[in-house]
């Protein structure tokens, strides 16, 4: 069902928490089921130095968020913020096609924290 | 790494004495029971003693025994038939929160498309249907009552002799599906006041795609399937002959060893429940103290979501389920879990473990040792726990 | 004694490939294929599997192959979904007066209990449907054209190409049994119009109690089970894995086999029509000449009665059927062999011999040794010959 | 299904045949399956000197009148024309309840042709 890089993730996944002191907190959440996704980040020298997730959430979005903030750290805010579900798919080697939501939340959660990052930086 | 099944509320493995007698029938036994030549005759001879079986399991008549292709045809057909047979009586069917699909979603789909009136009774916080609100719902225009035996996901036993007795008084037909019961407990249709009984082989080691209705000797009936007449024209179809033997042998097997494997069980599942509440922190131990399947343990787990839990555990090799199956994308928390009164999130996060005649202490074990290391685990990276 | 197998079209033997297909399904995949955990997942990628070969078996995507409990849940699930389905366009079925009972008495009953319109029509002597007939039949009011392919008694094999394209171009749903022809003929439904195809494993050497429906995408579908939501939500009910497995290995085989196993049946067949005719007087040869299913020998034998002749040739050692089984105490001549014309009294001397994959040249001998004697005793005794 | 009896009697049947000069002719018939059965008797000395009989109809009414004619014969015409379906039965080892019909066709046709041997002689 799932390829060895999300079992990988939803194992172990990387960047479990919150981020002491964020400069940035976003959330999203999948309506259909429930689930839901907080990302922290902390943003230094125009990237991103620190990205952590909680989950509320099936073995998909775990793994997703455990990518998505792996993918993250240490990528330009500009190009970070600009990280797609795709690009999370991509990571992970695929996801079932009914778990793609995941990569999604896991995404939208992402740019909503370094969204909310830089509105709070002015 | 050896596997450790713990999901025999899903399905049960097949006994290879049973797979034994099918494949003996594959080899020798080829003939269509309604042919009347000497491979159709030994066809039919199987099938009767198979008929006998299941009977004498449940205390039942040979002649009373429908075979369907399994545990929802014999709801369907209970429910369905019985709604046909008594449409000139009335029209209102009484059944509980907690039924399976097999028995809402017909129901429901009769309320929507043939305008039968619907009571769902509610169940208390262990899953018990209460005999009086039964007695209450049923009117004048009640056809048909219809409560499980027990609960394939909290295990909850239905009192099911007292609303047959009420159902009797008023003169209402009751069924009771009995799938999660027929094999780990004792059923007998001599002392129990349904009217409508249904089985299914591969909850008790059989093969799926084999099940049974009861129908007590002058139930109203209508079929629903129809064709060629078989089943004494209650249920057309070339009969599946080495899935009726071989219902018939697991069904003799699971009644023979019920009562030295079900305190057994018992006894695991008291195991796992006080091992799991001794490790883990903030776990629900859901359905009926003592008034449960011997073999079920269903839990919720707060602060993680069931597939999760599903999943990290059939990594470390243990199969298990949860009633929220997040396998078409949309997860709604179960219509049981919901019934007895838990919250949307709570119910998220249950977990089910049904043991069998494999599991051993051992298995137990390794299970204790496994869930808590998960829990943690899970619970680290969620932010509700 | 050996036996001697020719009630082919009746049931086939369970192909030892195909039993033991089941058997490792059995011994090595326990699972749910709705449990998302290994086991569960096992059982469903060998369920995919199969319906991968049976859809590419008949040119179908397997997204269009919904699997039933056999060839009567097809049919009533074809019949009784399509009429449900359409029932706010129309209300009107046309069919014809040789279906299988599992096509004609799901149709009588919607008439009965749910208004159904019907027109049956009529065959040729041949058991031939005219489709010209169909598309006078057709009315605007009209849901669903239901043909079989091929007729079970008599072999006959009906025009459905024609049939579907005027169903095509009236816009009315096209049904075709095709559980005769499944596996003994080529049918791709690539190009073949139909809409609805009925599929049975036990007629191609799979096991009894499993079958499936062919919904070509975009039609119009309503389930007629409900529960658990099983098969994208057509058919409810624990899926039969092995015997889904068994279906799919057996179509593989039975299809790769065609090429060389159809024309040898036909020319046994036809050594033991002409045998028969050389050998017995005042026999009836039933069917069309050419277009028919090359296993099947459907005769009539003037002056007996049809159950004396099965039984006898029981006797000898040789298994075949009559179109008037006498089962039930109650001798209704076929209603197939009376659509073609035949007299009451010739329908009830009805011979149907159907061949398969055992059958031999010798075995051809063993008959046409025996049945002339076996005929010559019986019209002795009979006060009509 | 059928008792060594039955299979004995269907496959080599006793006293097929019209006998000639017969003095009495019997049919009975069951309506439910077109099934037909005639006999034909000769009396001599009060008894049933010869009985035969030609049936239309399953294997179970062919044994049946076989074994009524076979009763018959030698017996007194009184004793005879009492021959019932049930002494058929016990003669045969029994039928399948759905066949019981074919005992009791056999003896109507023996009983109806010896009552038109009675007519007949009287
Ligand atoms: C209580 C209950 N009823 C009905 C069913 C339906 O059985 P099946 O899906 O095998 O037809 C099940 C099993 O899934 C069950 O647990
Ligand atoms: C043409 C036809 N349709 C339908 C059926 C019904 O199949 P089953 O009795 O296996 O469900 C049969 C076989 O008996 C058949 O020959």
């Amino acid at each position: 069902m799932y390829s060895d890089v999300v079992v990988e993730h939803f194992t172990n996944p990387r960047n479990i928490g919150v981020v002491e002191n964020a400069d940035g907190r976003g959330q999203d959440s999948n309506p259909v089921c429930g689930d839901f996704t907080r990302i922290t980040v902390r943003l230094a020298d125009g990237k991103v130095a620190e990205a952590k997730f909680k989950t509320f959430g099936c073995s998909a979005a775990i793994a997703s968020a455990s990518m998505v903030t792996t993918l993250a750290v240490g990528k330009s805010i500009d190009h970070a913020s600009r990280i797609s579900a795709q690009d999370v798919l991509a990571a992970l080697g695929g996801l079932p096609l009914v778990k793609e939501g995941c990569a999604l939340m896991a995404a939208g959660a992402l740019r909503s924290a370094i969204a909310d990052a830089k509105v709070r930086a002015g | 790494m050896r596997r450790i099944y713990l999901d025999h509320a899903a399905t049960t493995p097949v006994d290879p004495r049973v797979a034994e007698a099918m494949a003996a029938v594959y080899r020798d036994a080829p003939g269509n029971p309604s042919s009347i030549h000497d491979e159709g005759r030994q066809a039919r001879a199987l099938m009767d003693t198979a008929r006998e079986r299941v009977a004498a399991a449940i205390g039942a008549e040979p002649s009373e025994i429908v075979f369907t292709s399994g545990g929802t045809e014999a709801d369907n057909l209970a429910v369905r038939g019985t709604v046909a047979a008594l449409r000139h009586k009335g029209d209102h069917v009484v059944t509980t929160a907690i039924e399976h699909h097999a028995v809402l979603d017909t129901v429901s789909e009769l309320e929507r498309e043939q305008n039968v009136r619907l009571t769902v009774l509610p169940v208390d916080r262990y899953g018990r249907v209460d005999p009086e609100d039964v007695r209450e719902a049923i009117t004048a225009r009640t056809v048909l009552v219809s409560v499980m035996h027990a609960n394939n996901e909290i295990g909850t036993i239905e009192p099911i002799a007292e609303i047959g007795r009420i159902c009797r008084e008023r003169n209402v037909v009751f069924h009771s599906d009995a799938v999660q019961t027929v094999g780990a407990l004792e059923v007998d249709v001599r002392r129990l006041p349904v009217d409508l009984l249904s089985l299914n082989a591969h909850k008790f080691y059989g093969p799926k795609g084999v099940g049974a209705l009861y129908v007590r000797k002058g139930t109203p009936f209508a079929r629903i399937q129809t064709g060629g007449g078989q089943e004494r024209d209650r249920r057309a179809g070339t009969e599946n002959v080495a899935g009726i033997v071989a219902m018939g042998a697991a069904l003799e097997i699971a009644t023979r060893e019920r009562a030295i494997e079900s305190p057994r069980l018992a006894r695991l599942r008291d195991l796992l429940l006080s091992g799991v509440r001794d490790a883990i922190d903030d776990v629900v131990v859901n359905g009926h103290p003592t008034e449960r399947l011997p073999n079920n343990a269903s839990l919720c787990v707060r602060g993680v979501q069931g597939e999760s839990l599903i999943v990290a555990l059939d990594l470390a090799g243990i199969a298990a389920s949860s009633g929220a199956a997040c396998t078409t994308g949309s997860l709604e928390p179960s219509h049981v879990l919901l019934a007895i009164g838990l919250s949307r999130e709570l119910a998220q996060g249950s977990l089910r473990l049904t043991l069998g005649r494999a599991t051993t202490d051992e298995d137990v074990d390794v299970v204790l040792g496994e869930l808590p290391r998960i829990v943690s685990r899970l619970r680290a990276a969620s932010p509700v726990a």
